[in-house]
C-alpha cells in the first residue's frame, strides 16, 4: 500500500517536473489576462479559443515529429494552403463527394510531405532547403489551381468545425486532441517514434547500427504533410472557404510551440504533450492581447518577450534542478 | 569460414593493402599493428560500413559483398567498433534492441523489451542498471559493455570486437573474456582487436599482424613472444620494454603542493574525495568503471559544478571549486577527457586546428587578433613527428585519423597548452604498445618539470608501472591511497572493491 | 435580438455599446490612420461607446482575423465593424456574430455579394469605391502622356479584392486613353519587392513611360528603381493610400498623384453607422460610398 | 618554374572543387535568362541586379557567421527594420547629422544582435527561440518609432546607394564586397572566427578546451545585428525610405544564400564567398524571373525548385567526388 502511495507520488512529481513550468506559465498568462481582460475568464472565450487551435495544433504535432527526428519542415503552410486549394478544387470544380475529396486533399499533403523527406534524406541535403524549396512550389501551386483567388466551399465542410451543442467545443478540437494523443504515443510507444529518436538523436550511429534511415524519416514527413492536409480541412472548414494564402509564417508559429514545450531543434528530444502547451501559450497570448485591444506594436513585442521567458524559466528551472 | 582475399582500401592514401586471411569458427582471431595500420578499417570493410576499393571475401562458401551493415548482420557478421555508437537519449533497453526493437505490427512490445533487456544487462554484468534510464545517465566503460551487449546478443557467425577493453577495467574485461570463451564454444568466429599484448596472448588461437595496411603474417598462439610480435608490428623494429621495467626514476623529492583537493563531492557519484598531490608527483587513481573517477576529474576540472568542497593550486590559498574549465585552465589545470569524439576533438576539424584550440583564448590575446594559422600548422608538424601521428597531413581532418592516432591528437592539444597541474583520464585509450612507450616518457618528463600529474586509467599495470602513488576510488568515494615503487596489486584490487562491499558503513578518510 | 445581446452583456455599462473595430495590418499605414482616426472619434464622444481595435499581422493572415471576429463574439461587444482581408472568407464568421445578436458594419473592402446571398445575410457597407478611384488617378496620368506609350503597373496581392479593383480601374482608365500596357506584375504590395521589379521592367522595356502601383509603397520602391537607372525626368510614377511618404515625394515632384480615400474618416463612418444601428435596430442599414480624392501636386498644402 | 605552374593549377583545380558547382549555375541561370528574357545580358541589368544586393548581401554574411558558429539569426529582418527606423527618427526628427545617425542605427543593430548573443549563450536557450522572439520584439519597436509609418528621407542618403559615374555601381556595393571579403578573413584568420568554426563544430570540446563561449557568441550576433544596421542603411537609401514593413521575411532569404552557399545549419561550416555565390543565384533568378514577366504562381514554384536543384546538383557532384 505503502509503496503505491509512494510510487503515485512519484509520478505526480515527475508529471510537474515535465510539465510544471509550462503549466505556471499557461495559468500565469490566464491570471494576468482574467484580470484585465473583461469578459476572458468565461466559458466562450476559453471555448472560442479552444475551437480556433485545430489546426495550429496538428501542425505543430507535426512538427514536432519531424524536428524530433533531426528535421525541419518549413513548408507546413504553404502545404496547409495547397491541400486546403486542392480540397476546394475537388469539391467545387470536381464535384466529387465530401470524404473523397478530404481524403484527396491529405493525400496530397502527404505527398508533400514524403518528398520533402525523401529528398532531404535519400540525398542528403539539408532538410531546411528542401522544405524551403517546397514552401515556394507549394504556395505557388495553390495560386496555381486557385489562379489566386479565395474560393468559397458553402457549409458543406462547417460541421467539421461547428461547436458540437452540448459540449460547446468542435469536432475539429477532438480531433485535434486525438492528434495530440496519438502523436505522444506514436513517439513513446511506436517502433518508427523510437527510431525517430535515434535518427535525431545521432543518425550517423542509427546508420552505423544497420538501421535504414530513408524509409522513416519519409515516413516522418509524410505524417507531418498529411497533418498539414488535415489542418488545411479544419480551417477552411472554419472559414467556409479556401484561400491559396493560408497559413503564411505558420512555420514559425509552429516551431515556436515546438520549443516552447521543449523540442530541441537540434533533434532527439521532445513531447508532443508538450508541444500542444506551447501551441495553448501562444494562443491564449493572442487571444488576450486581442481582447485588451492591444496596439499592434504592443502585440509583437509582448509576444516576443514572452516567447523568450518562457524558455527563460524553463532553462533557468531545469539548471537550478540539476543543482 | 570468412575469407578475405586481396582486400584494399584506398583514402588519400592506402589504408590496407592487398591483405588476405582466413578466420575459422570457434577461434579466436587476435589483429594486431600500430596505430593507423588499418585494424579497423579492414574491420568496417568485413561489415559492411566502408566498401573496398578491391578484393573480395566469401563468408560460408558464398560470396559476401556486403554494402550496409544492414546486409553484414543479415549474413550474420557483426561488429562492436572501436568508436562508441551509443544514443544518449534513448534507454538503455532501445538502444540494447535499436536493430531490432520487438514489436508487433510496429508497436513496442515494452514488457518483452523490459524483460529481456534484465537479462542482457545481467548478463554482461550491468545488472545494476535500470533498463529504462537513459543511456546519458552512463559512463564511458558502461556506455562501452552496452555497446558489446547491443551487439552481441543476437547469435552470429562471425563476431568483430575491436578494442572492446580499451575502456574496461578488470573486473569486466574478465566477465568479458568469460563471454568470449562461450562464444567460441558456440562455433562463432572471433576477429580480436587489442593494444593489450597480455591479453592477446592469453586469448588468441591465432595472430595476425598489419604494418601499414599489409598482412605481416598470421601465427599460432605461443609461437610469438610478446617483443617479436611488437618489432613486427613496428617500422623500423623497435623492441619495447615491459611496462613493469619502466619504473619512474625515483619518486618526486620536491615538496611543493601541485593540488589539494578537500572533500571533494559531486552528488551522487563523488563523495567527500581529499587528496594532494605533489609537483612533480604522478599520482594515479585506480577503480572499476562506474567507480565515479570521470566524475572526480571532472569536478576538479569544473566541467561539472561540484556541490562542495575546496581546491588549492599551487600554493594559491584555497578556493571554491571551478564553476567552468576555462577558470580552471586559467588557475593552470590542464584535463585530458575520457570521451574524446564528445567532447575532446572537433572530429570535422584538422589536426593543426584541434591542436591550436586550447591557444585561442589566452589573456591578452585579443578577438580580432590573427589566428596564425600556419604556425599552428608547423607546432602541429613537430608533434606529428614527436608522437608518431600517422597522417597524410596536417589538414587532414581528425575524424578520419585512427583512434589510436586521434588520442595522440588529445595529448598534443594539451601538451602545447601547457599547465601546472595534469589531469588525465584514461590517457592512453587505444594507443598501441609502442606509442604507448612514447607516452610514458612524456608523462614522465612533464612530471620532470615540475608539473603535478593526476592519471586515471583502468589498466591497473600501467598504473603500477607509472605512478609514483596511486589512490583508488571504489563507489565515489576515496578508499585507500598506495606509494610506490612496490605496489601490492592484490591490496589494490581490494581496495577497489571496499566501497561496494560495505556500503555506507566505511567513511572517508 | 439585439435585445438578448444587451442583457448578457456586463451591467456595468448597459447603455454604453462596446464597439469592436477589426482592421487588417495595422502595420500598414492606411490602416493605422484609420485606426487613428477611429480612437480620436472615440475619445471625443468616450461616454457614447467603447472601442477596441485589433488588427492582423499581415493582410493575408485570414484564419486570424476570423479567430479575432470569435474573440470580440466572446468578449460580449455590441458591434464589429470589419475592414475584411478577404471579401469572401470572413462572411461566415460574421455570420455568427449576427446570430449572436451582434451588429455588423463592413467598412473599406466590400463583402462579396454572392457569398452574402448564399449565406443569407445583409451587411452595410461604407467604403470608397477602388476601382473608380484608381481609374481618376489614371486619368490623370494619361493626360501628361501620348496615346501609344507603354505603362507598366503593379498590382498588389492578387487574391485581395481591392487589389483586383485597383487594376481594373488602371487597366480602364489606361485602355480608355489609348496606352499601352506592357507589364503587370504583383509586388504584394511591398516596397522592396516592388523596387526589384521595377527595376526588371525598366530593362526589359527601355521605352517606359509610367508605372502605376497600386498602392504607395510599391510606387515608393518605383521610384527608387527609376532613379537608380536615371530615368527620373522620362518614367511617371502614381500611387494610391496617400501615405505621408508619397505627399511628400509628389511635392518634391518625383510622383505624379495618388488617391486619398480618407483612411482616417472610413473607420469613423463605420462607427457612425454602428452606433445608429445599435439605437434604432429597426432601421434599414444602407451602403454608403466614401469620397476618393485625386491628390496631385496642386491639391496638397505646401 | 614547373613547381610553380603545377602548383598554380592544383590551386586554379582547388577552386574549381570549391567554387565550381555554384559558378556553374549561375552561369547557366544568366545563360537561360539571357536567351529568354529581353535585354537581360545587358550591362544596365547586370549593374541594376549588382546595385540591388547589397542589403542582402551584407545579411547574408552575418548570419554565415551565425550559422557556422552553430547559431541562428530569424531577427535579421525586423533589426533591419529598426535600424532603419531609427536612422530615419535621428536623421529627420532629432536632426542629427548623417554619421551620427548611421552610427547611431548601426549601433542599435549590434545591440539587438548581442542581446540575442547573450541570452541564448549565456542561458543555453536556443537560438532559434531567442531571436524568433526578437524577430517580433523588433519589427514591434519599429512599428512604435515609426508610427507604422513609411518616411521619407529624401536624397540625403542617396550618394550611398547611387552609381557612381564612371564604374556603374553603388558606394553599396563596393562596401558589400568589402565585408564579403572582411568576412571571409575573420573566419579564416582570426581568433574570432576560428573560435567560431570550433563552436560550430562541437561546443562541449571548445568548452572543455578551457575556452570561453559566451564571449565569442555574443560578438558573432553583434557583429550580424551591425551588419542588419548597415543593410537598413542600404536599403533605406536605395529607396529613399523607411519603412518598418521592410526586410520581412529576410531571415529566409538569407538563410537560403547560405545553405545554397553550402554553409551547415548544424555549424562548423560555410564559406562567406560561397554565401555571396548564393546571394547571386537567388538574386540572378529573381531579376530574371521579373523581366521575363512571369506570373506570381510561375515565380514562385521555379524559385523553390532552383533552390532545390542548385543544393542537390551540390551534394550530387560532392558525393561523386567522394567515390
Ligand atoms: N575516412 C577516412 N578518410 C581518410 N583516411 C582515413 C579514413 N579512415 C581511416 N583513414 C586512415 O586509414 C589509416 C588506417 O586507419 P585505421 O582506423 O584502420 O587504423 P587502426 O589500425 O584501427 O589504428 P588504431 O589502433 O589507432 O585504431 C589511418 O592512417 C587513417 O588516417
Ligand atoms: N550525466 C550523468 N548523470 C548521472 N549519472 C552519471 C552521469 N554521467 C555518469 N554518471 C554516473 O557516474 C558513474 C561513473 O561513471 P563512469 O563509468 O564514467 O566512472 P569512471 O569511474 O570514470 O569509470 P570509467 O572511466 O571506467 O568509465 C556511472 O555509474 C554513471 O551512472
Ligand atoms: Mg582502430
Ligand atoms: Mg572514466
Amino acid at each position: 500500500m505503502k509503496d503505491h502511495a509512494v510510487s503515485s507520488n512519484r509520478a505526480i512529481q515527475q508529471t510537474l517536473a515535465t510539465y510544471g513550468g509550462l503549466l505556471v506559465a499557461i495559468l500565469a498568462l490566464l491570471g494576468f489576462f482574467g484580470v484585465f481582460a473583461k469578459n476572458f475568464l468565461t466559458a466562450t472565450t476559453l471555448l472560442t479559443m479552444a475551437n480556433s487551435i485545430p489546426d495550429i495544433t496538428v501542425v505543430a504535432v507535426g512538427m514536432t515529429l519531424v524536428l524530433i527526428a533531426g528535421g525541419i519542415d518549413l513548408s507546413v503552410g504553404s502545404v496547409l494552403a495547397l491541400s486546403a486549394c486542392c480540397l476546394g478544387w475537388l469539391m467545387v470544380d470536381l464535384k466529387l463527394p465530401l470524404w473523397l475529396a478530404s481524403l484527396g486533399a491529405i493525400a496530397l499533403g502527404a505527398c508533400c510531405g514524403g518528398l520533402n523527406g525523401w529528398i532531404s534524406a535519400a540525398f542528403r541535403i539539408p532538410a531546411f532547403i528542401v522544405t524551403l524549396g517546397m514552401l515556394e512550389i507549394a504556395r505557388g501551386s495553390a495560386y496555381w489551381i486557385t489562379d489566386s483567388n479565395t474560393k468559397y466551399v458553402g457549409s458543406s465542410l462547417g460541421w467539421f468545425s461547428d461547436p458540437i451543442a452540448p459540449l460547446g467545443v468542435s469536432v475539429s478540437f477532438l480531433i485535434a486532441t486525438a492528434v495530440v494523443l496519438a502523436g505522444q504515443w506514436l513517439l513513446h510507444q511506436t517502433v518508427l517514434g523510437r527510431t525517430a529518436v535515434a535518427i535525431g538523436t545521432n543518425a550517423e550511429s542509427v546508420r552505423m547500427a544497420g538501421i535504414r534511415t530513408t524509409a522513416p524519416m519519409v515516413t516522418l514527413y509524410a505524417i507531418c504533410g498529411g497533418l498539414c492536409g488535415l489542418a488545411g480541412m479544419m480551417q477552411s472548414s472554419r472559414l467556409s472557404t479556401v484561400d491559396p494564402n493560408s497559413g503564411v509564417g505558420m512555420e514559425l508559429s509552429a516551431i515556436a510551440a515546438c520549443v516552447i514545450g521543449g523540442t530541441s531543434l537540434r533533434g532527439g528530444q521532445g513531447s508532443v504533450v508538450r508541444t500542444f502547451f506551447g501551441v495553448l501559450v501562444i494562443s491564449i497570448l493572442q487571444t488576450g492581447l486581442a481582447q485588451l485591444g492591444a496596439t499592434d506594436p504592443i502585440k509583437r513585442i509582448v509576444t516576443g518577450g514572452v516567447i523568450i521567458l518562457s524558455v527563460l524559466l524553463d532553462s533557468l528551472r531545469k539548471q537550478s534542478a540539476i543543482r | 569460414m570468412l575469407k578475405l582475399d586481396s582486400l584494399t582500401k584506398d583514402f588519400a592514401t592506402r589504408a590496407v593493402d592487398q591483405v588476405s586471411l582466413e578466420f575459422a569458427p570457434g577461434q579466436v582471431h587476435a589483429l594486431l599493428g600500430a596505430n593507423g595500420a588499418g585494424k579497423s578499417t579492414l574491420c568496417k570493410m568485413i561489415a559492411g560500413l566502408i566498401l573496398p576499393t578491391q578484393g573480395s571475401m566469401v563468408l560460408a562458401g558464398k560470396k559476401y559483398s556486403p554494402d550496409s551493415k544492414r546486409q553484414a548482420q543479415r549474413a550474420g557478421v557483426q561488429i562492436v567498433q572501436q568508436e562508441l555508437n551509443v544514443l544518449e537519449t534513448l534507454t538503455l533497453a532501445e538502444n540494447l534492441f535499436l536493430s531490432n526493437l520487438p514489436n508487433r505490427w510496429g508497436i513496442l512490445s515494452r514488457r518483452t523489451m523490459h524483460r529481456r533487456a534484465c537479462e542482457i544487462l545481467v548478463d554482461f554484468g550491468l545488472g545494476d542498471l535500470d533498463p529504462h534510464a537513459p543511456a546519458s545517465s552512463l559512463g564511458v566503460g558502461q556506455q562501452q559493455l552496452l555497446e558489446i551487449a547491443a551487439n552481441t546478443w543476437q547469435p552470429t557467425q562471425v563476431l568483430i570486437l575491436d578494442e572492446p577493453t580499451a575502456a574496461l577495467s578488470t573486473r569486466e574485461s574478465q566477465r568479458l573474456f568469460e563471454k568470449i570463451h562461450f562464444w567460441k564454444h558456440q562455433g562463432v568466429a572471433i576477429l580480436y582487436i587489442s593494444h593489450r599484448l597480455a591479453e592477446v596472448q592469453t586469448l588468441a588461437d591465432r595472430i595476425s599482424i598489419l604494418r601499414d595496411g599489409r598482412l605481416q603474417g598470421t601465427w599460432s598462439r605461443g609461437e610469438l613472444q610478446e617483443c617479436d610480435i611488437v618489432a613486427k608490428m613496428t617500422n623500423p623494429a623497435k623492441s619495447i620494454a615491459p611496462i613493469s621495467s619502466i619504473l619512474p626514476a625515483s619518486p618526486a623529492e620536491s615538496s611543493r603542493q601541485a593540488l589539494r583537493v578537500e572533500q571533494l563531492r559531486l552528488s551522487p557519484k563523488v563523495q567527500n574525495v581529499s587528496f594532494s598531490l605533489r609537483a612533480g608527483e604522478i599520482l594515479g587513481v585506480a577503480g572499476l568503471v562506474g567507480s565515479g573517477r570521470t566524475e572526480l576529474l571532472r569536478a576538479i576540472f569544473g566541467a561539472d559544478r561540484a556541490s562542495g568542497g575546496s581546491l588549492q593550486v599551487g600554493d594559491k590559498p584555497a578556493c571554491k571549486p571551478f564553476r567552468n574549465p576555462n577558470e580552471a585552465v586559467r588557475a593552470g589545470l590542464v584535463m585530458i577527457s575520457e570521451d574524446r569524439k564528445a567532447d575532446g576533438l572537433l572530429l570535422t576539424e584538422s589536426i593543426a586546428a584541434n591542436i591550436q584550440l586550447p591557444m585561442l583564448d589566452r589573456p591578452g590575446l585579443g578577438r580580432f587578433a590573427l589566428a596564425r594559422t600556419g604556425q599552428a600548422r608547423r607546432i602541429a608538424e613537430t608533434y606529428c613527428q614527436n608522437l608518431a601521428i600517422r597522417c597524410d597531413s596536417t589538414d587532414q581532418s581528425v575524424g578520419t585519423l585512427s583512434g589510436g592516432n586521434q588520442q595522440k591528437v588529445v595529448l598534443a592539444k594539451w601538451l602545447e597548452r601547457d599547465g601546472t597541474v595534469f589531469l588525465m583520464d584514461e590517457p592512453t585509450r587505444g594507443i598501441d604498445v609502442a606509442a604507448r612507450q612514447q607516452v610514458y616518457e612524456v608523462i614522465r618528463n612533464l612530471a620532470k618539470a615540475g608539473k603535478g600529474i593526476l592519471v586515471v586509467s583502468s589498466d591497473l599495470e600501467e598504473l603500477i608501472g607509472l605512478c609514483d602513488s596511486i589512490g583508488v576510488m571504489s563507489n565515489g568515494r576515496w578508499t585507500a591511497s598506495f606509494s610506490g615503487p612496490n605496489y601490492e596489486p592484490q591490496a589494490i584490487l581490494e581496495a577497489m572493491f571496499a566501497g561496494y562491499s560495505a556500503p555506507e558503513t566505511s567513511t572517508p578518510p | 435580438q439585439p435585445n438578448a445581446s444587451n442583457t448578457s452583456s456586463p451591467p456595468a455599462s448597459p447603455d454604453k455599446p462596446k464597439i469592436a473595430l477589426v482592421m487588417k495590418s495595422l502595420a500598414n499605414e492606411f490602416f493605422s490612420t484609420m485606426a487613428e482616426g477611429a480612437k480620436q472619434h472615440q475619445s471625443q464622444n468616450s461616454q457614447q461607446y467603447e472601442l477596441v481595435v485589433n488588427g492582423i499581422k499581415d493582410e493575408r493572415d485570414l484564419a486570424r482575423q476570423a479567430a479575432i471576429i470569435d474573440e470580440m463574439i466572446a468578449a460580449k461587444v455590441q458591434a464589429i465593424v470589419v475592414a475584411p482581408a478577404d471579401s469572401k472568407a470572413l462572411v461566415p464568421v460574421l455570420r455568427r456574430a449576427k446570430l449572436a445578436g451582434l451588429v455588423v458594419v463592413n467598412i473599406d473592402n466590400k463583402l462579396d455579394e454572392e457569398i452574402l446571398n448564399a449565406e443569407s445575410l445583409s451587411v452595410p457597407f461604407v467604403g470608397p469605391n477602388n476601382l473608380l478611384g484608381a481609374k481618376s488617378v489614371g486619368q490623370h496620368l494619361a493626360n501628361s502622356l501620348k496615346p501609344g506609350d507603354q505603362v507598366a503597373v503593379l498590382e498588389g496581392i492578387r487574391t485581395s479584392f481591392n487589389a483586383t479593383q485597383r487594376r481594373l480601374g488602371f487597366e480602364q482608365a489606361m485602355k480608355d486613353a489609348g496606352m499601352q500596357i506592357v507589364d503587370s506584375q504583383s509586388a504584394n504590395w511591398e516596397t522592396n519587392q516592388a523596387n526589384t521589379i521595377a527595376a526588371s521592367m525598366l530593362n526589359a522595356h527601355p521605352d517606359l513611360k509610367a508605372i502605376l502601383a497600386a498602392n504607395d509603397s510599391m510606387a515608393l520602391g518605383a521610384m527608387a528603381a527609376i532613379k537608380a537607372a536615371n530615368k527620373t525626368d522620362a518614367v511617371q510614377v502614381v500611387g494610391f493610400d496617400n501615405i505621408s511618404a508619397a505627399q511628400e515625394a509628389i511635392r518634391q515632384g518625383k510622383m505624379l498623384a495618388t488617391a486619398d480615400q480618407h483612411g482616417d474618416q472610413l473607420a469613423v463612418y463605420g462607427i457612425e453607422l454602428a452606433l445608429k444601428l445599435l439605437q434604432d435596430p429597426k432601421s434599414l442599414p444602407e451602403d454608403r460610398e466614401t469620397p476618393v480624392d485625386l491628390i496631385t501636386a496642386g491639391s496638397l498644402p505646401k
